[in-house]
Order: C-alpha cells, then structure tokens, then sequence
C-alpha cells in the first residue's frame, strides 16, 4: 500500500512536469508563431485588453501589462504595478458601492483575500 | 386528536434532537462565523455552513432524496455540474498573458502540486484507502472546484471535510505561508529583483492559447479535461472579445447560482454521523500539511531556479505555483516588497499563480486516472 | 396524400376546441389584464394568465409531462424548488430590524393568523376534505409561495384556484382592509400615538438573528423548516455584507426566474375541467373570507394590546400583522397617517408586519404537520 | 369532521402562539445579549446598515432605523418617516426608468403594491 | 503497478485519437475563428466550436450520457427547453409596431417561407428520408431557434450539421442577399419611395396582440404553439411595462445561459462519425439553397406586390421576408439607401422582417404537422 | 416520394399563406378596434413605447416610429430614419464599453450583423 502510493507519486510528479513541460513547448510556439507583426501591435484590434472592456476591473490586466510590455522603463513598470496594488486595496474595501459585476468578481475571490492580506499579512510581517 | 396523541407530535423535534445534531449546528454556527467575521471565503463558508445547520435539524426532511437539498446534489454534485459551471466563471476572470509573456515560470505550476501526493502517501500511512487517501490529497490542489471534482469521483462521502479544509485553509494563506517562506529563503535571496521586459502578448495568442491547453491537455489527461475544458472555455469567452454577454453570465448569474447552490449541498452532507469522527479530525489535519508541503516544494523549487538562472529569478514566486489565485501571487509579490520597497514581481509571481492553476487542474485530473485505474 | 386526410389535421385544432377552453382562455385574459391595467401582482399573474392560455389551446402539448410545461411542473412544483427560491430572495429583501427594536410587536403576528383555521373550518362545512380544507385555510397565510409549497403537499390537485386568490386579493389589501380598520377601531384608537424609542440593534444581532430563528422554528415545527430556513438564508446573505454577489443574484436572477417559472406553470394546471367547477367558486369566496376573518382577528388582538398596554399601542398595527409585507405595514401607517398627519406609526407597522411574515410560514408548517398527520 | 376542524384550529393557534412567545423572547435575549457596548454603536462595522450599500434602496433600512434609534428626537423621526414614505413613492414610479437592481425588487413587491394605496387607499379614504 | 501498465494508460489519449477527430477539432477552430474573426453569430458559433473540440477529444467522457454535455443535452435539448427560452428573450425584443401599423405587409412574411418547401423537395431528390428532408428544409427558416426545435423532433442525428448551416448562414446575409436584389429588381424598382404614414399604435394593441397572435396561431396551428407561445410571451413580458424585472431576466440571464449550452451542446454532437459523411456537405449545400429560395420568392413576390399596387411598394422590402431578424429587414433598407440617398423603407423593411419571424415560425409548426402525420 | 413533397409544399405554402391572411385579418382588427380615440394618444399611458423605457435600446423602436407616425412630415421621417441608423452603427460598436444590458441584447442580434453589413454590404456594394 505504501509502496503503492509511492509509485503513484512517481508517476504523478512526473507526468505533473512531463504535461507542463508540454505545456511550456506550447506557449513559447504559440507566443512566437502569433506574435504581432511590429508596428501591428499599435493597430486597436491587435493590442491586447483593448478588446474587452471588462479588463480595467480584472486583476492583473494583459490591458496594463501590455502598456509598458513594450517598453524597458523599470521605474514605469514600478509606478504602475503600486498603482494596481493600490486600486485592488480600494477595489476590495469598496464592495459597499453598487460596484460593476467584474469589481464584484474580484471583491469575491480577491477583494476579502487581498484585505485579510493587508490584517493578517502585516500581523504576521510585525512578529 | 387528544392531547396524548398531540403533545409527542409538538415534541418530535425535540426528541429526535442528538447531541450530535447540537454540536454540528455549532460547527455550522462556528463556519458562519468565520465567514464573516472573518470573511473566510464567505461566498462558500457561509452557505456550507448553513447547510450544516439544515441538515442537522431532525425530521426537517430537506436532506432527503426529494427534499430541496437532495434535488439539488442529485443536479448539481451528482452530475459534477455545479463545479464545473463555477470553473466557467472563475476561467473568465483569469488572465494569462503573464504567464504567457514568461513561459517558463509555468514549471513552478508543476513543484506547487507536490503537497497532493505527500498528503496521499501520509493518508495512506494514517489508514485511509487509497480512493479517499487520493481525494484528501487534492485538498492540496489548493483549487476548490478541483479538489470537489475529484472527491464526488473519488470518495462523496469525504465530501464535506475535504471541501471544508479546502475553502478554510485557502483564506489562510496569507498566515500559513509567510513563515515557510522566511524560513527558507534567505533575505538576499527574497530582494533579487527580476526583469520584467516580457515579449508584447497578440490577442491571437490570448484566444489561441485556451483552445490549444483544452486540446494538449485534453490529449495528455483526458481525465482532466472536463475542470480543464471549463476553466478555459470561460477564458475564451472572456478573451474573445466577441460574446460580451456570455462573458458577463459566466462572471455572474452562473457562477453565483452555482457557487450558492454548491455551498448549501456541500454543508447539507455534514450530517453528525457522518462529519463527527476522527477522521475529519485527520483530514483537517492532513490538509494543512498539503497546503504546507506545496508551500515547500513550490519554495524549493524556485530556490532551484534561483540558481540555475544564476540568481535571476527570485523563489518567492515559488511560493504562487500552490494555485490558490489570486491570493498567493499577489501574497509573493508583497512579501518580496516588505524586503525592499522597490521590488516589483508582482507579474512574475501572478505567471507561477496562474501556472499552478493549471497545474492544480491537470494534477487533480492524473490523480484521478491513476487511482480510478487502482482502485 | 389528399384532402380528405389533410382537411380534418388542418381544423383539428378547432374540432378539439371546447366552450371549457374557451372560458378559460378569457380566464386567462382576464388575469393579465388585471396584471397590466390595474398591476395586481403583475409578476405572478401575468405568467399565470398565460399560462392558463397555453394549457386551453388543444394538442398543443405545452401541459404534457414531455411538454415545457410538464418538464418546469416536474423540476420546480413536485420538487417545490420554485417556492423556496422565491423565499430566497424575499428574505433578502426584508429588513427585521425594526421587529428586532420592538419584540413585544412579534405577537401581532400570531393573531393574524386566525384566518387560516377560521378557513379551514367554514371550507370543512362547505363539504371539503380535511387536506383540501387546510390547502384553502392557507389562503390565509396571505403569503404566496407559503400556500403554494402547502397546497403542493396536501392538495396539488388545487394548486391553480388557491394560487390565483393568493395573488390576486393580496392586490386588494388595500381596498379590503381600510373598511374594516374603520369598522372596527374608534377614532381615538386611531390616533393613538406610539412611542419610538427602541433600542439600538447591532450588527450582530442582525446576523444571528437569522439563524437562530432558523434552528428555534425548525425544531418547534420541522416542517416549516424548508420555507422558514430559506427565507433566513436570504436575508442572512443580505445582513452578512460580506456575500453582495450571493446577495444580488437571490434578490435578482434566483427569484425573477423562479417567479417567472412558477407563474407559467402554476397557470399551466389551469385546465378546463381542473378549474370549472364550483369548488373554485367556494375557494375564491373562502380566500377572500381568509383574508377578512385574519384583518378582523389582527384588530382584535391589536385592540387587546391596546387595553391592556395602557392605550400606548395603536390597534391598527394588527391589521399589518396578517403578513401581505410589506404592503399590509405601510397600509396601516397610512391609515393612522388619515387620522392625524402628524402620527408616524411605520416602524410599529413594519414591525408587526414582519412578524406576520414569520407568523404566516410557521402557521403554514403547523398546519402541514397536524393535517399530514391526521389526513 | 367539524369537531377535528374545531380541534386543529385550538391546537393550531395556541402552538402558533407557542412559538411566537418564544421567538420573542428569543429576540428579546439576542436584542440583549449582542447589544453594541456604548461607543461601539459609532464604528462603522457594527453600525447596522453601514455593511450593506443595498440599504438605500430597501423598503424599510435598518440604516434609515438606526439613524434615529439611538435618538429621542420625536420631529426628527416624523420628518425622516415623511422622507421615506416620499421615497418609496418615487421609487414605485420609477420603474420606467433604468433603475439599479434592488429598486427593481422594491418595484415588485413594493412598487406596484404603493401605488394600488395610493390609487385605492385614496378612493377609499374619499368614500 | 510497474511501467508496462502505465505506459499504455499514459499514452491512451493519444492511442484512441483517430484522423476524424483532428479533422473535427480543426472544424471546431474554424467555427471560433468565424465567430471571433468575422463575427458570424459569435454567441452561437463559439460555443458550438468549443463544444465541437470537446466532442473530439477520446475518453474526456463528457458527451457521455452522464457527462457534463450529456446531461445538459438531456435537460435543454430532449425537452426542447433551451430553443424555447431563447425565445423568450428574442420575444422581448422585437417590436411589431411597424407590423401593426402596415398589416398588409404581413404577406411577405408568408412567401419568404418558400425556401423550406424548396429545399425539401430538393433534399427529397438527394435521397433523403422524409424526416430528415424536412429537418433539412427548416434551415430555410432562417431562425435558429426554429431550426433547431423542428430537427430536434424529427431528425435529432441532423442536429448539428442543421444548427451549423442555420447559424453560419444567417451571418452571411448581407453577401448572400444583395447580388439578387440587383439581378431580381430593376433601378426603377429599387428607387420606389414608399409613403409611411400609418396609423399610431396604442399600447392596448401591443399588448393584446402577442396574446391574440398565440391563440390564433395556437388554434390554426398546434405544433406551432410552443415556439410562437414562448415569442409571444417574451414580447407580452416587454410591452405590458409592468413586469421590468422579468421583461430583463428574460432578455439577459434566461437567454443568455440558454445560449451558451444550447450551443456547447449542439456542438458536442459534433463528433467525427456523425459529422464526417457526404450527408453533411449536401446539408451545406442545400442550407445555401435555402437562403437563396428564400430570398427569391420574397423578392418576387415583393414585385407582385409592386405590380398589384401600382408602383407603391419597393420589392425590397419582399427580401426582409424570410426573417433573420433584425439583419435582413435593415439590409433591405441599406440597398434601397444605395440606390436613392433619400429613399427611407427601414420602417416598411422591418414590418416584413417581423412578419417574417411570425411566417418562420408557423411554417416550422406546420412543417412538424404535416411531416410527423406521414411519417 | 417527389409527389408527396410536392403535395407537401403546396398544402403547408398553402397553409402558410391562409395562416398569414388570417393573421392580416387579426392586426387590422386589433389596430382598428383598440386605436386610441384622437387626444388620448398624448397621454402618457397610451403613447407607444413611453411604458418601456428600454425602448431607446431597442433595433426598431415603436418610441420612435411613434414620434412621427402621426406626422407626414417626410423630411423629418428620413432625419430620424438617418439618425436612428447611425444610432445603432454606434451601439453595435460600443460594445467594449459597459453598455446596459439591452444595448448589448442588440450587440447580439443587430451588433455584429450591423457591422457585418457595413463591411461586407460596402466590399459587395462596390463591386
Ligand atoms: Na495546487
Ligand atoms: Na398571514
Ligand atoms: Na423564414
């Protein structure tokens, strides 16, 4: 039974990375082969997040990323990513308001968690 | 009708009243509590544990086959529907294209799953059968939906406990995690600051990339493809661009109904006979040891990465690889900042979160072909 | 093929066409118009007028058990689901604090539930049954999805009639109950000013409340449990704060389809030969006698108060204690309002009227348990 | 028949009248036990309503209650009452318009029920 | 359990995956990619695309009858559920204003139906059964909903290829209908104004018309009433004002999730053996037919009416006839704009549009009469 | 087999047909019979359209046939008729943006068929 459930861990891991490993053959074809064509990317229809409305409210927006993905500028990149940090902050303490569908979306999975971060998370970081 | 005939028929629910039932109307009370008090995963803890109240409360009959809560698991658990209606949901509000813009962090989705066969192996050498051992594990899939799935296949009757662990230790991420991480990082190793100057992500490729996982992984583990197909096909719904409205159902009136109705039918099992033994006591147990031994495996694993990049990529992110999205990326990407104010890896730490939500899926889903063919 | 055979499958439709049909088909016409010019409970009658419509036009194979109408009956009459899903959303939208400030007011929502056993013993005179009997009493419950799940239970069979005066009288609170207030109370009664000075309730209170009354009344009355536990759960997903999402989705999508559903189906059954009959002559009289005989009993008792509190309680607050909410409760604000401008009863009123909500659903399952019991 | 008929509505009322009294002091006990400590009242957690941004549209808000539960101010309660009664008129015949979610509910319930007063109550107060 | 048991169970995925399922998943991508790329009926075409992929991937188990698709099939599509509440919400937002105000225009709607008859005499000729020619003529139709319920009772193994044509069709109307507009009708034709001053509608008249419109239809046609009692009944939901809550329930979530599993269903049907025969192109080939047949008829009979009418109505307005609402009644206005600037037909155009929708509808009700009475 | 599908397009084109007139018969009836009498048509209650106020979303709005069906004014009609086009090439590209729930019941029907038409309808028309 035991050596049972030590094979099955052997298989499972491996074939947990050996599926992965697919996985990231996957996404690097896909990233390159799909990859706009320069000056594309600036086209409404190809430039990511552009197309859904929704992304200003989602998480991690491919909206934002795509932003500044272009661009080397660190200190850009920094500015923006505390500016999200702090509108997910505002997004979770503001479920109250009547929010739109999406920031409610958020307030389920992320907005109590990212709260219970800000309590606990620093509770945790003063011990 | 004589009063003899009366006063027994007034005092029925009483008399039917265990101490058990008083108790499991406690852990109910205690779940609601946590719920919003706490805001422990309201939207699952508070309808469970008003479940667990319901089915506590004698001759109510709304446990049974044809009482509400019976209809409702025959349509909703039975069928595995409710799970896989909140994937659709929960696939609409996850974004790829940080994960995409760094293909590699998708091998720390792969260490995050080790927790689910540390805690079968341990399950096991507790006692429990292989089939309920599996299921206990992928509590450790840190992925609600997931661990459902694979425990209504696996082992209904551990349904609630392995549902319960789930939903509560994934609120307490942001108090399990931080220490293991401090443990096994060194400071110098948490304020690597990693580039971030991914390739720019095509629409293309954010529409393409659901259909192609559905497809390869559907191939690899077609066991998985069900919680996988979901999960991808509310990503296409979002990323399309193009059905706005069916977006906006799966965000919403999908996954809020089923969400609602999985909770009451998941809390409605937790009848005294059933939850109150030791083994939900081992169960709770064993599933704060997966989200522990994922928290490790995922840590060691970027420390690996660490070096082997020489020093380019910072193990914090590791610790997102468990899934359990979007709290453990975000959770990195702020401990990594505590260290140094100006480190950013929020991006990469959401890649490894979103990785290790497929990872979660497909391990949940080679979990269950290995044992279904054991067992 | 030719014309003799095609002529008689062209006009079946009006050879199968009876006067039955026909009336009933005004029936129908007549409910939605109701619904449209004079909005009595549009929601519920217009789905039900055409759904009468649907279950009068021949072969058409709509009411079939295969038939839309047969598949909705199956999935949310036998299951009772459609009721207790509109309760979720009910109790979403009812606030308890004002009861919660004043709970000497809850006994007002004892009294008026006279009317449901006053019903019944009239409808045993008038020949009924004793199941048919009780089905008609909760006509008196003057709570929709109350008589339904009821009627369900003991008396499907009179699911159409007692659904329809439900609905409709309840339209007609207020041009029933003002002339018996008048009749009944003196104008100094009606004048009575009520202190408002009730103590703070907290948040806590307003959790707990909920599910506390759910335990209390399910092992009091088992089997009011599904109503009064899903009512519970609704507006305890509204005071919790913490499950807006849940929250929206019982006060909108679960209740708005459920209503929708139940109106078509209730309609549905219809039939000619179900609903042209005396019996539903003697129902609609008897319904309207229910919701006469509970006013007329909630004044009384409000009278009592009245006397025994020392004139500090204004009798007209029992009339808002025959449930109707939450019309019943501003009814008797406005009424008092007539008297004197200056006397503001709409806390009291809402409080009672509260009560009566509660009132009517454990009088609902005290009813099921005693007749289930003996019939 | 009738006498079972008589006997169900005995033993029927006098255990609805049980278990109201029992409910009350059910309610009296929770409106005791969980009452807000003095000052605590103030804080935005346990101040009722203050969770729920729903309130502001909901026939009867413990927000509107507790606004002036705490004070004795008799006029202050007839003018906010008066304020109510208006709203919900205004709500009632709202409906036309896009109106968030919660107003629509009220429109159901309350809404079409307000009018029928308004309409009937009148011409039977006329009479 | 040694590596010779696992290979094979690694590589099962793989091993069952035959040519006709790749062929399959690429029709699948090709559906996504005119749903997201062009735009064809994006809300449908997706999720039969998506739903396609899943039918095609071995031993996922999800179209089997306890599959996921398997049992949405069995709950929307065997009860004929989902085609029905689709139309509730397409009910909802037609307006038959136009129609009311110019009731001779309702003939268009009859001769736009010509296409059905058309096409199954030609399938007929092909070699199909009865049945299934019938089911085949219905995509002439021009309306999913219809399409789907009328091939759902008399050839459920057409389903998908019929759904496919229906969809993908109606997207290419503006190419498929305006070369024979040009060839069917001369300039002179094309530029005849049309006087618009009908008489106002009263609200009175919307109301009672859908009523009207189901028992008329009801008594006339049997067969017909599901479909047009449903598109009735959404409109009734619009134009009584009084029942907000459900007008938008219907035209939202009820409509919406209907859609997205009647289409992931429809697709799941999709797999190679049922798909991948010659049967099938003719099935393309003929919905083509259809379209045209259609349009051909309505715009010949547009002339007619022209000719009968001394020159008042443009034969444009014929080709709106065969339904596809709202597209090919704005369509017919567009080209008459080309020919004229000044020329204004839409509220003419939209009138027959309408009256298509009605015509679509009965003739698939009389359709399933005549048909299920000979076969 | 050919003679029993020709018999069955010449019943059911003939069904249809009769169907159809029947229905004729019906609208001209009902638009006869419930026609407001002259003046009421003013009132709020009877105009078309001022019931539902999701009329202004909706493809062919009876709000605004009724606006000028009582008028022959054609000038106006096709100023309307012009502007209520372009109304809905906007709607059915305004679909990234959160628009009302009916507004996007038409991205669905109208939107993409709209767009569609502006494309194809031009490429064809220019051939
Ligand atoms: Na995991
Ligand atoms: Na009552
Ligand atoms: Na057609």
């Amino acid at each position: 039974m035991l050596m049972t459930s030590l094979w099955i861990t052997l298989a499972g891991m491996g074939i947990v990375f050996g599926t992965i490993l697919a996985l990231w053959g996957l996404m690097a074809a896909l990233a390159g082969l799909l990859a706009d064509k320069p000056g594309a990317a600036d086209s409404p229809e190809s430039a990511p997040g552009s197309r859904y409305g929704l992304e200003k409210h989602t998480p991690t927006g491919s909206a934002r990323r795509s932003a500044y993905s272009t661009s080397e500028d660190k200190a850009k990149a920094a500015a923006l990513a505390v500016a999200v940090a702090l509108a997910e902050q505002e997004t979770s303490t503001a479920r109250p308001l009547p929010v739109p569908p999406t920031a409610l979306v958020s307030a389920w999975q992320l907005g109590m968690r990212t709260r219970q971060m800000t309590q606990k998370g620093e509770r945790v970081n003063r011990s | 009708m004589d009063i003899f005939v009366l006063l027994p028929e007034l005092l029925k629910g009483f008399t039917h009243f265990t101490p058990g039932n008083a108790v499991m109307i406690g852990v109910g009370a205690a779940l609601i509590y946590l719920a919003i008090a706490k805001e422990y995963e309201p939207v699952l803890l508070l309808p469970i544990g008003f479940g667990c109240i319901l089915a506590n409360i004698p001759l109510a009959g709304m446990t049974a086959a044809e009482g509400m809560m019976g209809v409702l698991y025959k349509a909703g658990i039975s069928s595995e529907l409710f799970p896989l209606l909140i994937f659709i949901g929960v696939g609409a509000m996850i974004d790829f294209s940080p994960l995409l813009a760094q293909p590699k962090l998708v091998l720390l989705g792969a260490a995050g799953q080790f927790g689910i066969f540390g805690t079968l192996i341990l399950a096991v050498l507790l006692g429990f059968p292989l089939n309920q051992a599996a299921s206990i594990g992928v509590i450790g899939a840190i992925d609600g939906p997931t661990s459902i799935f694979v425990a209504t296949k696996l082992a209904p009757e551990l349904l609630a406990p392995i549902a319960v662990a789930a939903y509560s230790y994934m609120s307490l991420i942001p108090i399990i995690q931080p220490p293991l991480m401090k443990l096994l990082t060194t400071k110098k190793e948490r304020m690597i600051r990693m580039e971030y100057a991914p390739r720019p992500i095509s629409q293309r490729t954010l529409v393409v990339f659901p259909i192609a996982i559905t497809v390869v992984v559907g191939l690899l583990v077609p066991e998985a493809t069900p919680l996988i197909s979901m999960l991808m096909l509310g990503n296409l719904l979002k990323v399309s661009g193009v059905v706005d409205r069916l977006n906006k159902a799966a965000q919403n009136e999908i996954i809020n109904i089923a969400t609602l109705f999985l909770g009451l039918v998941v809390g409605a099992t937790m009848t005294a006979s059933a939850f109150l033994n030791w083994g939900t006591g081992k169960i709770m147990l064993l599933g704060l040891l997966a989200f522990a031994l994922d928290t490790v495996a995922g840590l060691l694993f970027g420390k690996l990465m660490a070096f082997l990049s020489g020093g380019k990529i910072n193990p914090l992110i590791g610790a997102a690889g468990i899934s359990a999205f979007p709290m453990a990326g975000r959770l990195a990407a702020r401990v990594a900042q505590d260290e140094d104010f100006e480190n950013f890896i929020l991006m990469h730490a959401m890649g490894a979160n979103t990785a290790g939500q497929l990872g979660s899926v497909m391990a949940g889903g080679i979990l269950l072909a290995i044992v279904s063919h054991l067992v």
